[in-house]
């Protein structure tokens, strides 16, 4: 299986994560098309570390890894704490500064 | 197969940053073992002395590295340069000074932060809090982490340092956003879109540098550099890569169209934590992005081109149309900060020698206004019928006739919103000059003339308020500047007189300016 | 530098000495009480410093620049300090600080009512700091001798003039005072890319923004030295109200304090025409060539264009503001009819104006401040309420439309007779704009003055005696320049030579004449 | 494809030392079905087994009826279940209400995959390791199975769309988290010191010394954290009957609980399985058999013995528990996993790391070393017995900092009240318990107890005579 | 050498195949009577609580608890190859382990003294 393969397979992971980002309005859901996006990037990296043999990419990948679990933490706290205000995690239902 | 080496690691050249992350480290400890009552006061003290610490630091390995010569200090991960150290001192200075803004509590006794972070807003548990004067004092720690990231992001030499320290400046402000005092809806719902959109950027970037390492084999910018001219055939892979990383650092710059966080964002936090964020946030990225087109894409600046050409007519374009139209502080101001995004980017594309100093100039100035204009922001208060002073009243015409009222503070926001506007004698004046003469003199003469005509226009909006608080009668009792417990005041002298003398002898800065004009590759 | 060094850095101490009893006003609240008398003197005294440096100042070389200073400012943009004057920029100095008095002694009794929440000392501080601090920054205009020292103190003049605008002015002040600054700004900043390009274009260095070392040292493509042409000249069509961007300056007259108009257009203003003598036409010769017919007719449009519009004009200040515009266009059209004898005519006109318009401007704010109106219909007969205020209103006017015999007839003939010279339409159409002149003077004077005196004003008192003194010196002024013009026109005549150096014409031989009529 | 071709430090001091190059695609088939026959049969096995051994522990019989000794008993309710109606409830979220218990089963099967069952044996003339396949990261291998486990439970319980099952799988998926780092940290220092992540190699590692003996501490947080893992007794709170009926098992019949159930017990064998190999020495024969014959108990299939021995140890330790223990409180439960095992973990880790670097990078005798520790650990020993005991678990409860003379609300806030608030045993119209910080109210019925005592005392003395004032 | 995964493949394939067998057997010889409260939620006789997945409240210590794992887990996946690895990445290695232990340890130490590891 060539490996151009998981490239592509990568790109359209990231699309789909990031459709979900801009389309999806529940901030959980959008949350997940982030992760969802870095897991790509995560495959692309271990793809080329792949190809060009060494394993710079992979530790790039282990070094995305910790950040999107920061960026979860983070995150849910931030939903969290809104969903307990207001019962929704709703983009849209967040709109208090829209002008 | 490879036998490890380990990185020399020069100790002396991180001392900066150390001093600013251990200082964040030290916080959190304090967080967990000091008790409650001295805890606020060590944090501030703590933090203030690490901040002035590192730029002691900074200071010193500033002279090490123009009598010497720069290095690079952890592998080829970091660098220290002049440029990096100059954008290490400036943030030092806005740090100092946002955190005495941060750790004002105005006399009213009560600062801009939340009493408890985890309290539903309008819960009883919230009340409680509030009323037993319990203070979130983890905002000394997150500050000076995202100072540490920021600190970091200026000298990163390569993807993966730059990914790492973006994440660890945004996190920290992620929350900070989340912390209001007053208006808690509006502070989270700005703290979510700030993480949404943020997270969103980074991983553009992520996938940027995949792309970028997909390419080169390599992640360190000189290495790409290296990479450019010798490898055939992957030009989609450069260019996407690029322009993703690009991305996601004119996401934090505020440009246009990444700017849709900006005016959320600065509405929704805390008036301190915007204004260091936009001071700091704003220079680090920049910095980032300069070292990243210089060092690392010199010969893509012919494909990069037209693509910042773009986003940066865009971004004036937006920041000073909807600028006018804003109505409030705050927001008017955001706005503003896409317009000099804009400004700025332009020393960018510049693609010259002299644009880094113009830049880094441009950003003190920049930024000591806007942490001072922001300062402001948090002592004019609004009262309720009762007289008791409340949130902070943003609504432009709430500011009429404070020129009367509280005519030193008046004054101090016309120093900056000049500045703002680029009047000579401030040193907004000089940092525009510097920052248009280096794109006239990179052949970006047209986007000079654009840019001088976008900053007439925005000169609108700030000569506008200048006019509410001058020439406009106050309306009622309804609006009183309240007077800080000191550090704000301290913060607000700073930064109208560095204002000032930014604009009337910035010689000796520029000179320092352009000594680190050069990045090391 | 070819100018000569000064004994004493006089232009450091005019700019100074303002300045700094301008801050030291501001800063000192106990000294509110005194403030008028305080600024008075303060003003004398640069009157008086100003006196002295004449005399350091040799007339014999007025062409060249002398008691010049020069020190490094900024370096690394190669910014100077550097300051220096000649003739013209000598005489403007001396017009600025001799209105400076008058302007403070004429507002020595406005503002006396503040609005709530302010003290009424605090306001009347305010209104003589700002004239302070404004009358430091135009001498630095003047005496400036580099592009970037020019630009700054330029912009930065504006900033006293907007506050004086909006604080002290009439019920629209603040529209007014936004759409000065705007407009200013917007000049200012298409200047500021100029700038920028000048340096780049020029030799650069740690001086590379002196005058002297750009003026003919530019290298630029010849539409490059359009652009840059352009930009300077844009910002100073706006500061010296030219049509087709005049139209803030009705507005701001209009709504500023009397005071404040006639520095605004007494002497600011000049600044504009100055700009153009002293960076237009020595650092982009070629491009005046170029644009010159098209800015002679811009400037003929003003001059009927303005005195058109001043005929129909009810309120009094805007009136006076539209003559100006109309005066701006003489000027204008003398330094661009690449005439010397023009030259020096819009030169000599410069002083002339000024002294002509504050004298107008003030004579008129005497009146209005009688009546409570600046609408002209609701003055009529005043002639035999206040006769000494009609007399001194008729002179300024007399002056200002250029009767043989006060100050604004040398200038406007020198101007018209180089125009002449040069082209015999734009002289026909120059002529045109004298005769509008004497009706949009004389029909107000007519509306005003004459006639049945309104019920409602005759008991206004006449001139007291402070307003004596402020019209006193305006109408000797206006009569030695108008019986005596030798010293302005020796002092300014080798400037325009200087500049026009291809007119081998003699000047002194027109200068006579217009002397000796 | 070779994966130590990638040039890793990491691959090729990790790669694994059974040699798997003989094996074609029939003995991975004929293992593979080994493994399952194997894991299926031992767990009808256990099953029986922990009825049994609970019955003797608790002196009752337990299973006699079918088959001698009730051997067939757990087979009989194997085909119980199957023949039951497997319906699924009306509120289920169909697809993955029927998902949950394969992902469960199917993880569960998975984990034996990289367990060496022992050495090189001969099938049908092939010579071939006892272990389906090895690679570098088979412990990783192995976490990574059984967290796809965890998402059996949670899903299983968030499909089903009902209260009890919710609850069960919220709090499981807690637990299992929970332990799983204790379990994962204290495996940090067996892959320290045998520096590799193969399961074969680090069974290979064992056969001078069993990393439970040197590795003890972390031997002993794995132990408490895989029966935290497995939720077993005294930590299966996530199906605790009292509270949750069964957990996230409450909507399953049939063969989907009988997976879910199935995966309990095999997740059993497989933890036992990962001690035996991580601490136990895997397939080695324990020591006094290795004198035997220069060692021929460790070849050929004589190993399979001990590892299976060594595993039904292992399950016989939590049958034991299980007849011993009682289950935990839930803070109780998390308390031990994060604020003990944790630090525990790290602490002991951290101690390894450093003699292990000691070791290799300075040349310090071992027993100097031994006598460095022995001697700062006795001082730590004594600063903790002075340490002085803290009163209050919580910081924020007494603090003077706090402005405690402001009044709170009328509601109970440990943190906001000031500690010594009368108790109210009736707020909000029930009895409820005291905070901390409160006192009871002395009882009521405690008074007029005493009142009644000390009347009747007195009445020892005084009654006469007061009786004889009323008579009188 | 042959791929290591390929084995493991083969006996996923086999236990999925025995998991879905099982099931469908049960269905195919269990009995199918349908009954309306057969098929409810199972609520100890009461009335089913609506939407228990939906809008049920969780104490926010589950979320803790989650956040706190994702953290340490992190600090777990750093430490498997680096202790693979330990002799190579020699003092180095140790010396920045230790580090990065005592920098999570920071936050650990935070969280267990705010509370954040009260389950209560």
């Amino acid at each position: 299986m060539s490996l151009v393969n998981y490239l592509v397979l990568s790109g359209i992971l990231f699309a789909i994560g990031a459709t979900a980002v801009l389309l999806r309005r529940n901030a959980i859901i959008a949350l997940l098309g982030v992760e969802l996006m870095l897991n790509a990037s995560n495959l692309a990296l271990v793809t080329f570390s792949r190809i060009h043999g060494d394993l710079t990419g992979q530790v790039l990948a282990f070094f995305v890894m910790v950040v999107a679990a920061a960026e979860v933490v983070v995150g849910l706290a931030i939903i969290v704490s809104i969903f307990r205000t207001r019962r929704s995690a709703s983009v849209d239902d967040a709109s208090l500064l829209k002008s | 197969m490879t036998t490890f080496e380990a990185p020399t690691v020069v100790w002396a050249a991180l001392l900066p940053t150390l001093l600013v992350a251990g200082g964040a480290v030290v916080g959190v400890l304090i967080e967990a073992f000091v008790p409650r009552g001295p805890r606020r006061l060590v944090q501030v003290l703590l933090a203030l002395l690490a901040v002035v610490g590192s730029l002691v630091a900074v200071v010193w390995r500033w002279t090490e590295v123009t009598a010497g010569s720069p290095q690079h200090v952890v592998g080829s991960a970091v660098v220290e340069d002049a440029p990096a150290l100059a954008a290490q001192a400036i943030l030092a200075v806005v740090g100092f000074v946002g955190l005495l803004v941060i750790a004002d509590r105005t006399e009213s006794g009560e600062g801009a932060f939340v009493a408890q972070a985890a309290a539903r807003p309008g819960s009883v548990d919230e009340a409680d809090s509030t009323r037993a004067g319990l203070v979130q004092t983890e905002v000394y720690p997150l500050t000076m982490f995202a100072l540490a990231g920021m600190f970091v992001f200026a000298q990163a030499n390569d993807l993966l340092t730059l990914f790492i320290a973006l994440e660890v400046l945004s996190l920290p402000l992620y929350v900070l956003s989340g912390l209001a005092r007053r208006r808690r809806l509006l502070s989270q719902e700005a703290s979510m879109k700030y993480f949404l959109l943020g997270a969103f950027a980074s991983a553009f970037m992520i996938f940027g540098i995949a792309l970028l390492y997909g390419y080169s084999g390599d992640i360190t910018f000189a290495g790409l550099a290296q990479a450019v001219p010798e490898t055939v055939g992957m030009d989609g892979l450069l260019l996407a890569g690029s322009v993703m990383v690009v991305v996601a650092l004119l996401f934090k710059v505020g440009a246009v169209p990444f700017h849709a966080w900006t005016p959320d964002v600065y509405t929704g936090a805390p008036t301190p934590v915007t204004g260091f964020m936009a001071a700091a946030t704003k220079l680090a990225a920049f910095v980032a992005l300069l070292r990243f087109v210089y060092v690392a894409l010199p010969d893509m600046s012919w494909d990069l081109t037209p693509f910042f050409w773009v986003i940066i007519v865009l971004t004036m374009l937006v920041g000073t149309v909807v600028g006018i139209v804003q109505t409030d502080v705050k927001r008017m101001l955001a706005y503003s900060s896409i317009a000099h995004a804009g400004f700025v980017l332009i020393g960018v594309v510049a693609l010259e020698q002299i644009a880094i100093s113009g830049v880094l100039f441009y950003l003190l100035a920049y930024g000591l206004a806007t942490v001072g204009a922001f300062a402001l922001v948090t002592l004019v208060r609004e009262r309720d019928p009762d007289g008791n002073v409340t949130g902070e009243a943003t609504h432009l015409s709430q500011w009429a006739g404070l020129g009367r009222r509280n005519p030193v503070a008046a004054l101090a926001m016309t120093v900056f919103l000049l500045s703002f506007a680029g009047i000579p004698l401030t040193g907004g004046f000089i940092g525009k000059f510097a920052v248009f003469s280096a794109g006239v003199a990179g052949g970006q003469t047209l986007l000079v003339v654009l840019a001088v005509l976008a900053s007439a226009a925005t000169a609108f909006f700030y000569v506008r308020l200048i006019v509410l608080m001058f020439f406009t009668e106050p309306d009622g009792e309804t609006v009183a500047a309240v007077s800080s417990e000191g550090l704000t005041t301290v913060a607000v002298a700073v930064c109208g007189v560095g204002t000032l003398l930014l604009g009337v002898l910035p010689g000796p800065v520029l000179a320092l300016a352009e000594q680190g004009a050069t990045f090391l590759p | 530098m070819n100018g000569v060094e000064a004994m004493a850095p006089w232009l450091t101490v005019l700019i100074v000495v303002p300045l700094a009893a301008a801050a030291l006003l501001w800063a000192v609240p106990p000294l509110h009480r005194l403030a008028r008398p305080y600024a008075m003197v303060v003003s004398l005294v640069e009157l008086a410093l100003a006196l002295v440096m004449l005399t350091d100042f040799d007339m014999a070389a007025a062409g060249t620049v002398q008691l010049t200073e020069t020190h490094a400012w900024i370096r690394q943009l190669g910014v100077s300090y550097a300051l220096g004057v000649n003739g013209l920029s000598l005489a403007l100095i001396l017009l600025l600080v001799f209105l400076v008095p008058i302007v403070l002694l004429a507002a020595w009794r406005e503002h006396e009512v503040a609005a709530d929440g302010e003290k009424v000392e605090r306001r009347q501080a305010g209104f003589v700091a700002l004239v302070l601090a404004l009358e430091a920054l135009v001498v630095g205009v003047f005496a400036a001798r580099d592009v970037f020292l020019f630009y700054v103190l330029f912009e930065a003049m504006l900033v006293p003039v907007y506050f004086l605008v909006g604080s002290y002015g009439g019920p629209k002040r603040r529209t007014a005072a936004l759409k000065f600054l705007l407009y200013s700004l917007v000049g200012g900043l298409i200047m500021l890319a100029g700038v920028v390009a000048v340096y780049l274009a020029g030799p650069g260095g740690e001086q590379g923004f002196l005058i002297d070392s750009l003026a003919g040292s530019l290298e630029t493509s010849v539409w490059g030295e359009r652009l840059l042409f352009l930009s300077f000249f844009i910002a100073f069509a706006i500061k010296a109200p030219m049509w087709p961007v005049h139209t803030w300056l009705p507005d701001t007259a209009q709504q500023a304090p009397p005071g404040a108009s006639v520095l605004l257009v007494g002497v600011l203003d000049k600044v504009g025409t100055f700009g153009m003598i002293a960076l237009c036409l020595p650092l982009f010769p070629n491009a005046v060539e170029w644009a010159a017919p098209v800015v002679i007719a811009l400037a003929l449009v003003s001059i009927v264009y303005g005195g058109l519009l001043a005929v129909g004009q009810r309120d009094l200040m805007r009136l006076i503001a539209f003559t100006s515009v109309s005066h701006f266009g003489f000027i204008v059209l003398g330094i661009f009819i690449r005439d010397q004898v023009a030259l020096t005519g819009a030169m000599v006109y410069m002083v002339a104006h000024g002294v002509a318009t504050a004298a107008m401007f003030l004579a008129s704010g005497f009146l209005t401040r009688r009546g409570g109106t600046q609408e002209i219909p609701a003055y009529s007969g005043m002639q035999k309420v206040v006769p000494v205020l009609a007399g001194t209103f008729l002179i300024s006017g007399l002056a200002l439309i250029s009767l043989p015999g006060l100050s604004g007839f040398v200038p406007e003939y020198l101007v018209i007779v180089g125009t002449f010279r040069v082209s015999v339409v734009a002289g026909v159409v120059a002529v045109l704009g004298v005769i509008v002149a004497a009706v949009y003077l004389l029909l107000p004077y007519q509306r005003i003055f004459t006639g049945k005196t309104a019920d409602s004003l005759t008991e206004v008192p006449d001139l007291g005696v402070r307003e004596r003194w402020v019209m006193v010196p305006l109408v000797l002024a206006m009569l030695a320049l108008g019986l005596y013009p030798g010293p302005v026109v020796d002092a300014v005549t080798p400037v325009a030579d200087g500049l026009a150096v291809e007119q081998p014409a003699s000047i002194s031989d027109a200068a006579e004449e217009g002397s000796a009529q | 494809m070779n994966v130590t071709t990638t040039g890793t430090v990491v691959a090729a001091a990790a790669a694994p030392t059974a040699d798997f190059s003989n094996d074609t695609w029939w003995i991975w088939v004929i293992k593979s079905v080994g493994i399952l026959v194997f894991l299926l049969l031992s767990v009808l096995v256990a099953i029986w087994a922990e009825r049994k051994v609970l019955a003797r522990m608790q002196t009752r019989p337990g299973p006699n009826v079918h088959g001698p000794f009730g051997l067939l008993q757990s087979l009989a309710d194997a085909i119980k279940l199957l023949l039951k109606e497997d319906f699924s409830i009306k509120g289920a979220d169909k697809v993955i209400y029927v998902l949950a218990p394969l992902i469960a089963v199917t993880s569960a099967l998975l984990v034996m995959a990289v367990i060496p069952f022992g050495p090189e044996v001969s099938i049908f003339g092939v010579v071939t390791p006892l272990q389906l396949t090895d690679m570098p990261v088979a412990v990783l291998y192995i976490l990574a199975v059984t967290a796809l486990g965890v998402y059996g439970i949670v899903l299983g319980g968030w499909a089903s769309n009902s209260t009890y099952p919710l609850l069960g799988s919220v709090r499981s998926s807690a637990q299992v988290i929970s332990y799983e780092l204790a379990m994962g940290l204290s495996l940090v220092s067996v892959f320290l010191v045998s520096g590799s992540l193969s399961t074969s190699q680090i069974v290979d590692a064992q056969t001078q010394l069993w990393w439970c003996i040197a590795l003890a501490p972390a031997f002993l947080v794995y132990l408490v954290s895989m029966v935290g893992e497995v939720n077993r007794l005294p930590f299966d709170l996530p199906e605790a009957e009292g509270e949750l009926v069964a957990g996230h098992m409450v909507e399953y019949t049939s063969m989907k609980f009988a997976w879910f159930f199935l995966a309990e017990y095999i997740n059993m064998f497989n933890v036992s399985a990962v001690a035996t190999t991580l601490f136990l020495g895997g397939w080695h024969a324990p020591w006094p058999l290795t004198l035997i014959g220069d060692g021929v108990l460790n070849t050929g299939w004589w190993p399979l013995l001990w590892f299976v021995g060594k595993v039904w140890l292992g399950m016989f330790f939590m049958f034991w528990l299980r007849a011993t223990l009682l289950r935990f409180r839930y803070d109780q439960f998390m308390n031990l996993g994060w604020k003990i095992l944790i630090p525990a973990a790290l602490v002991w880790l951290v101690l390894v790391s450093i003699v292990q670097g000691v070791r290799q990078f300075a040349e310090v005798d071992l027993r100097t070393m031994l006598l460095w520790i022995a001697g700062i650990f006795a001082v730590l020993m004594v600063v903790m017995l002075v340490w002085p005991e803290k009163k209050d678990g919580r910081e924020d409860t007494a603090e003077p900092g706090g402005r405690a003379d402001v009044p709170a609300t009328p509601r109970h806030r440990t943190d906001v009240l000031p500690a010594d608030e009368t108790f109210d045993p009736f707020a909000g119209g029930y009895p409820v318990p005291p905070l901390p910080g409160q006192k009871l109210p002395p009882s009521p019925r405690e008074r007029r107890r005493r009142e009644t005592s000390a009347a009747v005392t007195k009445a020892g003395t005084t009654t006469t005579t007061e009786k004889e004032g009323d008579d009188a | 050498m042959t791929n290591p995964y390929v084995p493991l493949l083969i006996m996923a394939g086999v236990a999925a195949v025995m998991a879905l067998g099982g099931i469908a057997t049960s269905q195919i010889v269990g009995p199918k009577r349908y009954n309306r409260v057969k098929v409810a939620n199972y609520e100890c006789g009461i009335d089913p609580t609506p939407r228990a997945a939906h809008a049920g409240r969780f104490p926010v210590k589950y979320y803790l608890v989650a956040m706190t794992f994702i953290i340490f887990d992190i600090e777990v996946v750093f430490l498997y190859p680096w202790a693979v690895a330990f002799s190579e990445l020699a003092v180095f290695g140790l010396v920045a382990m230790l580090l990065f232990i005592a920098l999570i340890t920071v936050p650990y130490l935070y969280e267990w003294r705010r509370g954040g590891l009260d389950w209560d």
